[in-house]
């Protein structure tokens, strides 16, 4: 028995010694006669405990030896989004309530957080304009995948029609997501999209990977033709704005939540954001909550549609999803409850503002040009005179985080995103550098 | 009760949508610095926006209040079982939080995140360590996606041999929903095979089900009865025995930590579950982080990202005897060279792929680093020790009024059954309910599905043993009420913020957003 | 109700030290690293030492639960008047905590801290601005030490004339009691001055006691009752005919806000409560910020420290025209180069003195210097101007149920009296413990002592209507209960963690801290 | 009437119009007609409304104009010490619910902060082994100048006498709080203490203004051979090791509470801490909370002796202190509980090892010295071969906040403070600097 005394730890030695005699063995190991002995207490090549202060100054030593968007201006987008969050939102979200509650299994003891995914459901219905909605999944990517998963489910189809303006990454975890399942995908001309008639579903990313808007209800109509399914996967800002999922008659609509006050955290945790027609609720994956009174008459919340989870329905179960991303969704639903209806509005009108300043504006430097034509929101490709990466590096030694290399589909091509968090002073900066890194050659 | 209220004195649970008024706002945004651009054209914008519309005031008021009907970790005991409610310290939030954690976009190259990096490399390095399974990968976002990921290394090892017709996964009857969910989400044909009356797989069903058809064996270790399976070594065996691969669910690792490898019984995969285990804060449901870890012939297939380190710099990891200065392996970041850097993020060669969009819950994953670092070699092995001895000592202080699933020692969570209570009139819902009145959550109920009205208990050794001691007394005092005054436990929960839902109205008719009319 | 309990159901209240377990540790600290140095003789030494051992999560779990017991403006409309319970905005926290802010040393030269002190600069600037009195120092730590501090101003003032005589303070009997301890503690013998018919100061009762002892005359503006001095340049005038300086009592300055120069009245010296207008959080009582104003004739009293600016800087103050980029004036402070620096700490000529430790309440200047900045000279007027308007309308939907203390229309707050409701059998304490029970803070009560049955309401202008009209609703309803079940409101509040309780013992019998017996 | 739509101000131009109709005027401006109309509304010199976001930048940019403790080393004291505060700490002082209560005087609803301030009495007696506490005052200088008063008011006495080891600041505060009344302010030799016969108190500080330990027995016993109370004012930390005031028969004691738990931040805002013996609390002056129970028999705690106080006792109270400061008693008080028994005592032992090896270290240095004698805890004087201001600027160009400078009392003397804080790597680097900077000249 070893004998740490660890602030994680309550019990004492002595206490220890007490709960055994009660329990009625001599000793701790009596407590595991099933463990094989020659396997037991293995050495941990792991160093010893340490105290609070000791970690709290290695951690803040540690995260020194990362570069830090904020203390560097920072264009990096193609899936992560910088927005400016709300103290008020910091201050919600941190609360140990919200922060050390369980899945709301028993709805009398989780009201809170119930409520606020009850919030998080109708914040993201009105946002997208679509009718329903779940309370969250892993992710924008697996959310993207699941909905091509229910597509499949729901049109008893085995074919996914994906566009080919769509990131590579998404198609990559839809093919995680599918792959064993038999389903095939099939990337699809954007320019003159032809559906296979077996096509489940078509699959749109809006922004599109180049960061332009998509043609979201010829889409619909394009898929609705075959009878498949249209599913759109939008940046949820870009929804203060432009025309929505809902109005597209889009019937499956996924987003990476992250843009609506999550930070950007190295790429997680985030939160999938699903959402589609009433009709096709039972075979919507991850966890529901719906309104329902108590024995007194009174409103509460509960999970609700169970029966088509994983612990109920098991290998047929609509999805294995289980622990989601309920936090992740507190801080969205903070975030559009705080932004609320002129903010939203207002931060996508920035971020369209100064991205198509700074567009502008680099397009007329020698030796770069905007090679992709089309509308386009807080995203745009640039063409540069030199290598991405290099480009990149000459970026970082004036203090600035360039954009994302896109070379794989554009020679030289860089995509750099600019939000409302971008001042002018820092656009401007970014274009004179471009200037100068452009000419160096 | 100090909440917002109603005229009536009742609860004030009005929506957003409800309190929202044309004009208001929570937060105001400069306007534009940069000169007005050409707007898109009309139809290609979105008409209304229908959000709500609050001062800041209310939008705090709301929210607190709201926080204030939750159970949870920070104000109540929560034996909740297979779900591992332990103590999630604050200093691991603190750090999450740090700028250089918090801020740091994923898609800056590698140079720019070293601090990151390391992190991920020392974490993998650690649950390397504790599983005995070498090979690990962060990227799965919660158990359940760590079981998939399992089962596609699975079907890809196979299938890398050509032995493709393996496409059956035997799943005990005790197994958590996701197992079989992740399952069939592999492609996997699922085949069930029963418990015996010890609690522990029936070998002889077993040896039967293990064929050439056989891709893996899932096991829950220590089993969701709470159990360390009993013919552990020889199980592993059958199955290897017939060409599959045996997955632990890891989703109970905390009562092995430093008590026994997974790996070295022969496990081939398997996940843990850093939301449990690791004191990740659970949140209300999520996020987790669940690391798959295999073994080394497995590696090749792990889903990308895996963070490696170049050999250079073969100094700083988390280990007893390597671990160095936290400040020194990567040189300063600063001005025009180059940067000397080490831990780079990389793809297996036979990887199965992206599950998810980046490199893994990485905010989870910072914590249970910092917890790692925190409990230590010995503060883990103590932690899994102390685990197992309070779910003992519950278990002991109650079995003479609650019975046992099974009555032999538990590992970290005791599962009762409420079967004598149900005779006199209360289930195992009733008993659950009630332990809410006295400001303890209620246990896991009715799973294992095996287990007649069960009540999964797991204390975690984060509790003390005063608040152990006050659980079996309230337990034992609910069981007399039953006798007493039953309506104390089919009324339960009395106080709360509502009584007893009405879930199968929910169901039937959903109501799942907030509707204009109300 | 979440919370903690007994096995009675009832609240837990036990203490920390009742739940302290020898062994039990809530952090650890790293062993030293430095050699073992020779410990002091043992005489030197204490013996014991009996502090609470706890874990880290019970530590956790009491103190949250002993905070969802209070009522906060976070989680409750608090019309607590003379208080000025308006919204605590958390950027101000969070922009207080910013390690730049929060770990500086207060003996740090000032060079280093040049941050810190344009803070402090800025915000005299505004102060003196705001109340039209130019000269300031933000040394007192809460409103009655900014009293006293004014008042040692005055006597500082009077003896440079040589005017030593003057050793009364004339101060209304609506005053709060601060007024006449702080005139006490500051030698002043204190004469009171009756209020008239409507509220104000009995004009000629003042003529009379104006004379040449006559140090300071105090005024609250607005009055205690709410009530703007109706006479008030007449007043400031007999003051100073007679040679006596005029004091404002600044506490309920959000009435006046861009309203009106407490200076251009005549006023000569003020106070503000930081804590009460300039919102930052009054923390259970305390921290506050009382800075001292004063006309410019009496900047050379003021007590140390005030911060200067070097006139070669002569740019970023926070004013409508020259306020400039944030991170400019100061150059940057790395590597050998003597700093250009432009503010400094300083001791006015004939300054009264030091009355606090170090420079003031920075943590609470630099949350009011973040919400002037948030507010901006049309925020603030517009603050004040809701503010009057709340108060106007809640006083509108009760005079018909409440008297009011006097019938006119009332600035930040509304004084009413429950003597028809005394009468018929429920006093003031009833009305307002009743209110908590329908989640409402209760009303200032039995102040100013010059009005029976006094229930004093302020709303500030950060509520809503709804929250208004709802507590319009309530006091209405409760005027209904005392004839309907006059319980109702005796043996109020009912569901609060506890109802009334037996203060005369506890003045009786102090028990003051935890004891060995319990 | 301005419109402003502020996130601090809910009301809309619709409802204030309705407000007002309610209220029966036509415009705000009749709500004013005591405001003489010549005054209203006049200009004031601020600039506008600055929306969250840039707000937040531009503190973060003042914020970094400051050289901060933490980047760099520093061994300041002298009335602020740094000290490792725990996540715990900062997670409890941040709840809401104790943030924005008001001052407990409606105790049913105000329990959490009344039970905290029990708690805050209970540890601070323990600690400083006094019998009864009050539940806070402003700081600690201010405390101490209180306990001046109260000894005056308790002796009928008007002198004060202060030992000439306490620091000057303090001297003034207790200066600008008795002068007006009267009180005569004695400084008398450390070591031979002559009382006035007339003194009512003798103040003593411990560690003083040297950083030495003071023989607080011995200033009792000189204090009550002449009829006067002793009072001590104390650096609580140093309480974890070294004997306590109630142990040396102390009669007031007072700290300040910054170490234990509070942010330096500036100086402010700080508690003071104060005890005294049982038979002198009704002169105690601050607020109290005491135990009682509730009309049901149920325990709670309320405000009480509140007769001493200015809102009941007005210019006869004890004290004009109204707002304390509670808040910052709850960090003392999680600081208190978080360290606890084991905690606090190590604290101590780590400043009083770390401060002895650098000064011992110190004093090997060529032209370096100990000036005064006598056992300290975790501060010394150093006599440096070139002025303090000089040694200090040399030292922050290699990355250290050096000590206090304190040549009004010993000619070149830098007070220096080590606390647990202070890695070994820091020690090392200030006693590698100091020898490179003494060295050169
Ligand atoms: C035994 C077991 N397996 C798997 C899981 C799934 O893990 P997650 O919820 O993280 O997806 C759980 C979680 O409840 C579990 O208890
Ligand atoms: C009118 C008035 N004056 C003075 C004060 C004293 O201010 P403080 O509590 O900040 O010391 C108050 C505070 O309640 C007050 O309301």
């Amino acid at each position: 028995m070893t004998t740490v005394n660890h602030p994680y730890i309550p019990s004492t030695d002595s206490e220890r010694a007490e709960m055994l005699r009660a329990i009625g063995v001599r000793a701790f190991a009596d407590l595991i006669p099933d463990i094989p002995r020659e396997k037991r207490f293995p050495k941990l090549d792991l160093p010893e405990a340490e105290p609070e202060p000791v970690v709290a100054a290695a951690m803040a030593a540690i995260a020194r030896q990362n570069v830090t968007p904020g203390e560097y201006a920072c264009f990096l987008g193609a899936g992560a989004y910088r927005h400016y969050i709300s103290a008020v939102c910091k201050a919600i979200v941190s609360r140990g309530e919200f922060l050390t509650a369980y899945t709301p299994y028993q709805p009398e003891a989780a009201q809170g957080s119930l409520q606020v995914a009850f919030e998080f459901q109708t914040m993201w219905c009105l946002l997208s304009e679509m009718e329903v909605a779940n309370a969250g999944m892993y992710d924008g990517p697996t959310a993207f995948a699941e909905a091509a998963l229910m597509a499949c489910r729901l049109t008893q189809r085995q074919t996914v029609a994906v566009l080919d303006t769509v990131d590579e990454r998404f198609v990559e975890v839809i093919r995680s997501y599918s792959s064993h399942k038999g389903i095939k995908i099939k990337i699809v001309d954007s320019h003159n999209p032809a559906l296979p008639a077996d096509a489940a579903a078509l699959m749109v990313q809006n922004p599109n990977v180049y960061g332009a808007i998509e043609d979201l209800a010829a889409h619909s109509k394009t898929a609705h033709a075959v009878g498949a399914l249209a599913v759109a996967h939008v940046n949820p800002t870009s929804l203060g704005m432009f025309k929505t999922p809902g109005e597209s008659d889009i019937d499956i609509c996924t987003a990476e939540g992250q843009p609506l006050g999550v930070p950007v955290s190295y790429g997680g945790s985030y939160v999938g954001l699903f959402s589609c027609k009433q009709a096709h609720i039972r075979q919507m994956p991850g966890r529901i909550v719906g309104r329902t009174t108590d024995t007194k008459g009174r409103t509460g919340y509960v999970l609700t549609l169970q029966t088509r989870e994983q612990h109920i329905r098991r290998e047929r179960a609509t999805s294995n999803i289980c622990t989601s991303t309920q936090l992740i969704g507190l801080m969205v639903t903070a975030y559009m409850a705080t932004m609320g209806k002129s903010g939203i509005r207002q931060v996508a009108e920035l971020c369209y503002q100064k991205a198509h300043y700074a567009a502008v504006e680099i397009a007329r430097l020698p030796g770069y040009s905007l090679p992709v034509k089309g509308v386009y929101f807080h995203e745009f490709v640039v063409k540069c005179p030199r290598p991405v990466a290099e480009t990149n590096r000459e970026l970082l030694k004036r203090g600035i985080i360039g954009g994302y290399d896109l070379t794989r589909r554009i020679p030289n091509g860089m995509l750099l995103c600019v939000t409302e968090t971008n001042t002018r002073q820092e656009i401007d900066a970014l274009i004179a550098a471009l200037r100068e890194i452009g000419g160096a050659r | 009760m100090t909440a917002q209220t109603t005229i009536a004195g009742a609860l004030d649970r009005r929506l957003l949508m409800d309190r929202s008024v044309p004009g208001r706002v929570a937060l105001t945004l400069p306007a534009s610095d940069v000169p007005l651009q050409a707007a898109p054209s009309a139809d290609l914008l979105r008409k209304g926006l229908d959000l709500p519309e609050i001062s800041q005031l209310d939008m705090v008021r709301y929210f607190t209040n709201l926080s204030q009907l939750n159970f949870s970790i920070d104000t109540n005991f929560y034996p909740l079982g297979s779900c591992t409610m332990k103590y999630n310290p604050k200093i691991n939030d603190e750090v999450a939080s740090l700028p250089g954690f918090r801020d740091i976009h994923p898609n800056q190259p590698d140079e720019q995140v070293q601090g990151a990096l390391r992190v991920m490399f020392e974490l993998q390095h650690a649950l390397g360590e504790i599983t005995g399974l070498p090979g690990v990968s962060l990227a799965p976002l919660a158990g359940a996606q760590g079981e998939y990921a399992g089962l596609l290394i699975a079907r890809a090892y196979h299938e890398s041999r050509g032995d493709s017709a393996r496409t059956v996964a035997i799943i005990p009857d005790s197994a958590h929903g996701t197992n079989p969910a992740s399952a069939a989400m592999a492609g996997l044909e699922v085949v069930t095979v029963p418990s015996n009356a010890q609690g522990g797989v029936d070998v002889d069903a077993l040896r039967k089900l293990a064929d050439n058809r056989t891709a893996v064996f899932m096991l829950t270790l220590p089993s969701t009865l709470g159990l360390f399976e009993m013919n552990i070594l020889e199980i592993t065996k059958i199955i290897h025995d017939a060409g599959g691969l045996v997955y632990a669910d890891g989703a109970n690792l905390n009562a092995l930590l430093g008590i026994v490898k997974i790996g070295e019984l022969g496990f081939d995969i398997c996940h843990s579950n850093l939301h449990k285990t690791f004191s990740t804060p659970h949140g209300g449901g999520g996020p987790g982080a669940g690391p798959v870890m295999v073994a080394a012939r497995l590696a090749e297939f792990l889903p990308e990202p895996v963070v490696v380190r170049e050999p250079a710099a073969a100094k700083s990891s988390l280990s007893a005897t390597s671990h160095h200065g936290d400040a020194e392996p990567v040189e300063a970041h600063h001005g025009a060279k180059p940067y000397a850097f080490a831990y780079r993020l990389s793809r297996p060669p036979k990887s199965t792929g992206k599950i998810s969009g980046f490199h893994g819950s990485f905010s989870i994953l910072v914590r249970a680093y910092t917890y790692i670092r925190s409990m230590g070699r010995d503060g883990l092995r103590s932690a899994a020790e102390n685990a197992i001895i309070n779910a003992n000592y519950i278990q002991a202080g109650l079995k003479d009024k609650y019975a046992l699933a099974v009555d032999r020692y538990c590992m970290h969570e005791t599962v009762l059954s409420a079967k004598r209570q149900h005779a006199r009139g209360a289930a195992a819902l009733d008993v659950a309910k009630r332990l809410l009145d006295y400001g303890i959550h209620a246990p896991t109920m009715y799973f294992p599905m095996i287990v007649e009205q069960a009540l999964m208990v797991e204390p975690t050794e984060s509790e003390s043993k005063e608040t152990l001691d006050n659980f079996i007394q309230v337990m034992r005092q609910i069981d007399d009420e039953i006798d007493r005054d039953p309506a104390l436990l089919h009324d339960a929960p009395h106080d709360l913020p509502v009584s007893r839902m009405d879930e199968a109205t929910a169901a039937r008719k959903p109501y799942l957003r907030w509707q204009k009319s109300g």
